[in-house]
């Protein structure tokens, strides 16, 4: 079902992303400041891939921070509402990671399934995703030890490979056929595709492996109440930023805005590590402390979403690992868990 | 696209004042629209978020049975923002309704059965909702015998006052009322629900037990009825989280594998036990149940 | 650096034996290269645990607040005025807390390091003096020390501790004082680009709320971000709301702020977070002779007054 | 608000109870004409002015914000207002670092005796905020969708 792979020259690389901001909404990686982050681009020439990975995940393309679920306008005795829709032109994600792809399959099996949220899936059913491979990983990467790689093509529509002076491009599903119809693409070489092995097979070796996962979920069923929670978590500040950078966490908030008789209802990020996030009306908060709170990240990402997503909470990119102001370090705490001691 | 983020309208209709404090009321809302009403089909147990345009949502068990079609009845205690403003609000307003939400009480499994309901103090909503629709003369022969143990701190704090009374006169339903506190002209039980369920001692033979209210009277009344000899896979408990969708996606209720408001909130003592002992935490007995917004300690 | 590792070991080592503190809350070798972080030694055999070295940079008061046991803090010149500020305002007793004082020459911006030698990847860094040291895979580089510094330390005054019990190595000589020469640059800017210049930081805020929680003096139990009744600004990284969040945080450290720089280095995505708040610190020295964090004996700005206090600002028709 | 057309300022002002809004109350029995602008908001003392207050105003769309409290001395509760103006100070010095227009948050002290002098007050701070023009910084401009045109009624 994928189509054949072709070969895109990077000096040709610039009029392809040209044709393709005529027609859809292009999101890559740009530089801002010292911050490379993922933003809209109006021309080529702002696009950076030359980067290790962008500080905030791209799932802020398909699940922003603050997303306008209806506006109401509520008057005594009657109200109306009316719900925003989005715009027909599509969405490329373009130069994103393999773990952030991955990421995005997450998202779509929690905001797909049975009951289906409308603004993610909407967006996310015309976005194509077109990945770069990783032959330089950070040192903060663990992507091959949560089942992904520096080359998986997991969760992508169109997976991108670095030779030197052009890229390989492997049409993943049919959803890059009319991107890999542009005709920048050029037949692949047996001399590219060779290189192309050769630099799949070098781009895991830099990243030791890290995280002893198989005895992972009965560990922490067994642990759930082990005093080691108390010493692996003394000195998280409980701020959000973890969650915030991660391009699995999916957790959010409703609340009004309101002015006068109309509104809006949004939706907003929120993180399991705020206190509020389960403070009930009578006070009573069932996890009152950072222990609880950070227990629960971690569980939910290696125990629960593996039994009802059947993959884990967690796609390796690090950047908990990097942006932690305390350097809690989730590969560190994932491997003493599952050997079942203190750090 | 089915978008379950968007409510559909109801008015209020009547807003009855349950208790001598005033802090709790219960709302009488119609639906505006028809087609609402021919969707919304639910059995008691289950919840709504009632939304207050401008102030938020809430969720809220459905106080009705399903037998009164044309009407939802929900019971709000005055707490916050949402039920503040909804406090305040009068005859003839509209506020947004999402529903029906969660599972709901496993009727099919109550068949040809004995029920034990325990309820307390605001937790009593949902055994309402069961216990009219049990009485109900197209559903009553379905079910054996019926107890029903309900308590608040003081009288003036029972809900349901007129159920109460209709209640009291029916022949195949056996009504415990009790307060913490017994005041001048109070016939019924004087002492905690656990200890009149005790007193009480429902026969558990063929029997299902459901047990609804604060943390702390689930955390007391669990041990007793296991004395009393029910098995767990013969007690549903409906769990109290903070929700906010209402449709297992915000991550706010999630309790081990479980969200309470999506594969809840009813659930019973054997699938309780199954899931991490966070779950536990739900029946108070976490020991602190500290009124914390403790930022970061 | 490596004398001072010792020296705190053994102070540690001393404190736990003698039961004089339950933990001693210092600093270990974190998990990547450029990187220490907070530990907790409660058993004297984990005492080995303990490092000093360049990027010790968290402020350790910020663990202090409502905590019960007796403890000891490493603690460098900005963490003892916070733990000076925090004693004042009743979140701990001055007998509760054991200062180990280490004088400090200011911590390192790593972000600073990876950008001097950007796309390589350190693998390992050593501090000789004033030199820092890096090896990677391939290469190996000096760089200036005094060049990588926190901004924070850049203008730090207070290297001492200005409170301690027990002092690791020796004090340094210090600095004259700040000169705010960056505010007053800032203020000589007009209103609009000023507004546009805050503007364009507080859009780069995701509020994770990491500087609030990382800030040693931000303990409140329920912050005004988190308040309902009445609800002062809303939860989205709206324009308006994030700039009253940054405005209204600075102002409730006015007079208390310690200007450790645990804010900016908390923050994921690199916000100017401290120029509101040494423009506060500034202000509440030329109007009220005050800095924070320098005595316990003296009281804050904001919790005191004097009838003669400037009022320049009160418009007189 | 704009009847004849011209922009007329919204201007809210935080009066204390014992002084400023007395004088205000004896500017209007002694029928002195001043500018409607001022929406009088009254408060035990101008130490109760939070300064969310100043801001949350500023959000909602109002052109200026001022403050009056007794003269420093002669307060009801005897310190409220010295420890307000050591909070104005830093406020008003913060607020215009950050960009807010210099003259769009206004403090002044005004006795019950001084009705004349609260005129004269409103009358500058109008003039003041007048020559600013509406207030554009911090307000919050929510996009109502197709309910857009009710925002501001």
């Amino acid at each position: 079902m994928s189509s054949p792979s072709k070969i895109l020259r990077k000096v040709r690389l610039a009029s392809f992303l040209e044709r393709l901001i005529q027609e859809r909404q292009v999101f890559a990686p740009v530089r801002e400041g010292e911050v490379i982050l993922i933003r809209e681009i109006e021309s080529p020439s702002q696009v950076v891939l030359e980067y290790p990975n962008a500080k905030e995940s791209p799932k802020s393309v398909l699940f922003p921070q603050r997303e306008t679920l209806f506006w109401y306008r509520a008057e005594k005795g009657k109200a109306e509402v009316d719900i925003p829709r989005d715009k027909e032109q599509g969405r490329v994600l373009f130069g994103i990671r393999p773990c952030d792809a991955r990421g995005l399959l997450l998202l779509d099996k929690v905001f797909g399934g049975d009951c289906r949220d409308p603004y993610y899936v909407g967006k996310r059913a015309n976005t194509v995703v077109v990945s770069l491979g990783c032959d330089d990983p950070n040192p903060s990467c663990f992507c091959l030890s949560m089942g992904g790689g520096p080359c998986s093509k997991e969760g992508s529509d169109l997976f991108l490979l670095d030779v030197g002076d052009r890229y390989v491009a492997e049409g993943v599903n049919e959803k890059s056929a009319a991107l890999l119809a542009d005709e920048t693409f050029e037949k692949l070489d047996e001399e590219t595709a060779a290189l192309a092995e050769k630099v799949k097979r070098a781009s895991g070796a830099s990243m030791h492996p890290v995280v002893l996962k198989e005895k992972l979920v009965e560990q922490l069923e067994r642990l759930f109440n082990d005093p080691v929670w108390k010493d692996l978590t003394e000195s998280c500040l409980g701020c959000g930023i973890c969650t915030y950078l991660c391009p699995t966490c999916h957790c959010f908030d409703l609340c009004d805005e309101a002015a006068g008789t109309t509104g809006e209802r949004i939706r907003v990020w929120d993180s399991c590590q705020f206190p509020l996030f389960t403070q009930q009306a009578s006070g009573f908060n069932p996890r009152p402390t950072v222990k609880e709170r950070f227990r629960q990240r971690i569980m939910h990402k290696f125990s629960y979403l593996p039994e009802t997503q059947t993959m884990p909470g967690c796609v390796g990119c690090g950047r908990c690992v990097t942006e932690c102001p305390v350097n809690l370090d989730i590969r560190e705490v994932v491997t003493s868990l599952s050997k079942g001691n203190a750090r | 696209m089915e978008n379950p983020y968007v409510p559909f309208l109801m008015r209020i209709e009547e807003i009855i004042v349950e208790t001598e404090d005033e802090n709790i009321k219960t709302f009488e809302l119609s639906f505006v629209g028809k087609a609402d009403e021919e969707r919304f089909v639910y059995t008691p147990g289950q919840f709504a978020e009632i939304s207050v345009f401008g102030k938020g949502e809430a969720p809220f068990g459905m106080a009705s049975t399903p037998t009164r079609p044309g009407r939802l009845a929900f019971s709000v205690s005055k707490i916050g923002v949402v039920t503040g403003e909804l406090h305040r609000m009068e005859k003839g307003d509209v506020v947004g309704v999402r529903g029906p939400l969660g599972n709901g009480y496993p009727l099919e499994s109550f068949k040809t059965k004995s029920l034990v309901l325990v309820g307390g103090g605001f937790g009593f909503s949902t055994l309402r909702s069961l216990t009219n629709f049990i009485l109900h003369d197209s559903s009553r022969k379905d079910y054996g015998h019926l107890t029903v143990i309900y308590g608040a701190r003081r009288p003036g704090l029972l809900l349901y006052k007129r159920d109460l009374e209709h209640w009291r006169e029916r022949a195949d339903l056996q009504l415990h009322l009790t307060v913490d506190k017994g005041e001048n002209g109070w016939q019924g039980h004087v002492g905690f629900v656990p200890d009149v369920t005790r007193a009480v001692a429902p026969n558990p033979r063929n029997a299902y037990a459901v047990v609804c209210g604060p943390p702390a009277m689930i955390h007391f009344t669990l041990p007793v009825l296991k004395e009393l000899g029910f098995g767990d896979e013969n007690i549903f408990l409906s769990l109290e989280m903070r929700m906010k969708c209402g449709i297992g996606k915000c991550g706010r209720c999630n309790v081990g594998s479980k969200y309470i408001c999506r594969d809840g909130p009813v659930f019973s003592q054997q699938e309780l036990s199954r899931l991490t002992t966070e779950a536990h935490m739900q029946e108070g007995c976490t020991g602190h149940g500290a009124r914390c917004t403790e930022k970061h300690r | 650096m490596r004398q001072l590792t010792t020296d705190i070991r053994s102070i540690a080592r001393k404190l736990l034996q003698e039961k004089k503190v339950q933990v001693v809350i210092g600093f270990e070798r974190g998990s990547m290269p450029l990187r220490s972080r907070p530990c907790f030694v409660r058993k004297e055999e984990d005492v080995e645990r303990l490092v000093w070295d360049g990027f010790c940079e968290n402020t350790l008061a910020a663990y202090l607040p409502k905590r019960k046991e007796k403890v000891a803090i490493v603690a460098k010149g900005c963490d003892s005025r916070a733990v000076v500020e925090l004693i004042k305002e009743k979140q701990a007793q001055r007998e509760q807390v054991i200062l180990i004082g280490v004088p400090c020459r200011g911590m390192i911006d790593r972000t600073r390091v990876e950008a001097n030698v950007a796309p390589k990847r350190i693998l390992q860094a050593e501090e000789r003096e004033d030199v820092l040291i890096l090896k990677g895979s391939d290469f190996e580089q000096a760089l200036s020390r005094s060049d990588l510094l926190h901004d924070s330390c850049k203008t730090c005054t207070h290297p001492n501790p200005v409170l301690h019990d027990v002092l690791a190595g020796q004090p340094l000589v210090e600095k004259d004082g700040d000169s705010f020469s960056d505010i007053e640059a800032f203020d000589a800017m007009t209103s609009e680009e000023r507004w546009a210049y805050v503007s364009k930081e507080v859009d780069k805020c995701i509020r994770c709320y990491a500087c609030r929680n990382a800030c040693p003096l931000c303990y409140c139990p329920e912050c005004f971000v988190d308040a309902s009744l009445p609800r002062w600004i809303g939860k989205s990284t709206d324009a308006s709301d994030t700039t009253i969040f940054h405005l209204m945080r600075a102002y409730h450290l006015a007079g208390r702020c310690v200007s450790c720089g645990a804010c900016e280095r908390a923050c994921p995505v690199g916000v100017d977070i401290r120029k509101l708040n040494r423009k506060l610190q500034k202000d509440v020295k030329a109007l009220f002779g005050y800095e924070a964090g320098l005595s316990l004996d003296e009281t804050s700005p904001l919790a005191t007054f004097r009838p003669d206090d400037p009022e320049h600002f009160i418009v007189n028709p | 608000m704009v009847e004849s057309g011209k922009w007329e300022p919204k201007i809210v002002a935080f009066l204390c109870n014992w002084c400023s809004y007395a004088g205000a109350d004896l500017a209007g029995t002694s029928r002195i004409q001043y500018p409607p602008n001022v929406r009088i908001i009254r408060v035990p003392c101008s130490g109760r002015v939070n300064a969310f207050f100043i801001l949350s105003s500023l959000q909602k769309g109002v052109d200026g914000v001022l403050v009056s409290g007794c003269h420093p001395g002669e307060c009801h509760y005897l310190t409220g207002n010295y420890s307000a103006r050591r909070r104005f100070a830093l406020l008003k010095n913060l607020l215009e670092f950050a960009g807010i227009e210099e003259g769009r948050v206004q403090f002044s002290w005004v006795s019950a005796s001084e009705g004349v002098r609260f005129a004269k007050l409103i009358e500058r701070v109008t003039t003041r905020i007048k020559t600013l023009g509406p207030s554009k910084r911090l307000v919050k401009t929510p996009d109502r969708g197709p309910f857009h045109a009710a925002v501001n009624d």
